[in-house]
């Protein structure tokens, strides 16, 4: 029942956080929301293997982070320059 | 038993305080470095205290034993990517008002050595 | 007054009859009670056939082993199509550099990503994971590489020359175990038909050749995926 | 369950939306990527059952899901990736030759 109410308040904090990935004014906000979402579903991918009682899920969740980690620091360093097409195109 | 509940409890209510506050940090604050500011330090505030919790729930079995990897990799992990972030909006130029840029020089002094 | 672009209001009332016309199929489907057959016998029977608890594993390495020898061949064919299509110094990534501190943290990390890895593959048979999920996080450790130390130090250590050489070495090394199945007295690639060494279900040595598939096929979807992305992402 | 049909259906409008509209190519790859991913969802909301569980039985298990689909789900996660790949260094080919991303430059090119 608590694991329940824990879940639902950590997917609301990310729900929030989808409002910044949709209207960042930059594609660094983007980035900062969706690294901000991402960790959170990886506290729901834990509560939920803590909650069914499997182990299965914490590996499901390791691997989760280590593909997000690399994900958003490829996207920093790609965005970290100035390029002159991608704001013509916008 | 009492005891691991209620430490269990504070545990998670503190991550979930955590977690509300990155959200409404990167809601409501005006530019970019200080939504960074509040987020990168409430995240790994905020998982590793729920993941801290389910473990002193659980006691110890192979489970909290991944629990504990997963805290290790998240304690490692996490600030690198604010730090990463970062730096990459303040090369890109996505600056707002500074009363003091100290990174100046610095900036300049790798400039000229490319 | 903006003008109205008519390909765009065309555009956006087909895709939403198509959205519609997906959501009735898909609710036709859901309706039905299809019967399993298949399913029932891979769940019923699958551990005590195969004596690998993951069924998903079981059935990729064990029952369609064949479909999954054509499904490495695709990642074989598009690493050998990306490093043809594009010659040395063609593509360029944009320059920022890391700092230190970025560098430190993932010499840190590294380590911490091959034990996932070789976790993943060699639990594959009994925990979600597998050849595929450690060949790309192999590649990931890769990825990570090439971007914090740059190209020159990824070249320096793995060329695409030896990158290719241990794929073709997985190739060859699943196409011997394949083999393995018609020496025990079976078919192409028959795993458990045969019966080579069962174990007992739960234990990490189980389930006849699936653990040795499982480094093949990680070492040939990791060094292709590996390919992949030096080949795209050249820095000059 | 009822409610997964509904997102899959608007993910691959968006998706093929993104293929009939944009101009830049990597965007239409970009739509092209969502189209799959929302195929490999459908694979798994297929082989879910109500209150089935994961099909890693290390203990027997009442109902388990259908592992079949998620066989193929994997299939479909590693032919994605070799496309998308495929699809990319084209992309790098036809911006060296043309030095536009831009599909319909390159339409007017042809000729």
């Amino acid at each position: 029942m608590q694991l329940t109410f824990l879940i639902l308040i950590v997917l609301f904090c990310a729900a929030i956080s989808f409002y910044r990935l949709l209207s960042g004014p930059h594609v660094l906000d983007r980035i900062a929301a969706i690294n901000a979402i991402g960790i959170m579903l990886l506290t729901v991918l834990v509560i939920l293997g803590s909650f069914y009682e499997r182990a299965l899920f914490i590996d499901v969740a390791l691997v989760y982070g280590v593909l997000l980690f690399v994900d958003v620091l490829v996207m920093a360093k790609y965005f970290g320059s100035p390029d002159k097409t991608e704001e013509e195109n916008q | 038993m009492i005891i691991q509940d209620i430490l269990a409890g504070f545990l998670m209510i503190s991550g979930v305080i955590f977690f509300l506050t990155t959200a409404i940090a990167l809601l409501r604050f005006p530019d970019f470095f200080s939504r960074m500011h509040a987020a990168s330090k409430c995240l790994v505030g905020g998982g590793i205290s729920i993941i801290f919790g389910l473990i002193i729930q659980e006691g110890i079995s192979p489970l909290s034993l991944r629990l504990l990897l997963l805290i290790i990799f998240l304690l490692i992990t996490t600030p690198v990517v604010g730090h990463a972030l970062t730096r990459s909006a303040y090369q890109y130029g996505y600056l707002s008002e500074m009363v003091q840029d100290d990174m100046k020089d610095l900036k300049a002094g790798n400039d000229s050595n490319d | 007054m903006k003008k109205i672009n008519f390909d765009k209001v065309f555009s956006f009332i087909l895709v939403s009859l198509l959205g519609l016309f997906i959501l009735r199929v898909l609710y036709s489907v859901a309706g039905e009670e299809a019967a399993r057959f298949t399913a029932d016998h891979y769940i019923n029977f699958g551990v005590e056939e195969t004596s690998a608890i993951n069924i998903v594993t079981a059935i990729l390495f064990d029952y369609r082993a064949f479909d999954t020898l054509g499904e490495a061949t695709v990642i074989f064919t598009a690493a050998s199509v990306v490093a043809l299509l594009l010659p040395r110094h063609e593509a360029s990534m944009l320059k920022t550099e890391f700092t230190p501190v970025v560098q430190q943290s993932i010499a840190f990390v590294l380590p911490f990503l091959w034990i996932i890895s070789i976790f993943l593959i060699a639990y594959g048979h009994l925990s979600p994971g597998g050849g595929f999920s450690g060949g790309v996080i192999i590649s990931a450790i890769s990825i990570l590489i090439i971007f914090t130390y740059g190209y020159r130090y990824m070249t320096r250590r793995f060329n695409v020359k030896k990158l290719s050489l241990i794929e073709d070495i997985g190739a060859l090394a699943f196409l011997t175990i394949g083999l393995a199945g018609i020496i025990a007295g079976g078919t192409f690639l028959a795993n458990s038909q045969v019966g080579i060494y069962p174990g007992t279900p739960g234990e990490l040595l189980s389930g006849g050749l699936m653990p040795l598939s499982n480094f093949a096929v990680a070492a040939k979807v990791g060094t292709g995926l590996s390919v992949i992305f030096l080949s795209l992402a050249r820095e000059d | 369950m009822v409610l997964v049909f509904p997102a899959i259906a608007v993910l691959i409008s968006m998706g093929i939306y993104a293929v009939l509209t944009q101009k830049n190519m990597i965007r239409i790859i970009i739509g092209i990527s969502i189209v799959e991913s929302a195929i490999i969802l459908l694979l798994g909301a297929i082989a879910y059952i109500p209150e089935g569980v994961a099909p890693i039985l290390d203990q027997p298990y009442d109902t388990v899901v259908d592992p079949l689909p998620q066989a193929l789900g994997l299939t479909a996660v590693v032919i994605n990736a070799s496309t998308t790949a495929i699809m990319l260094a084209l992309v790098i080919k036809l911006y060296n030759r043309y030095q536009t991303l831009d599909i319909h430059e390159i339409r007017k090119l042809r000729g």
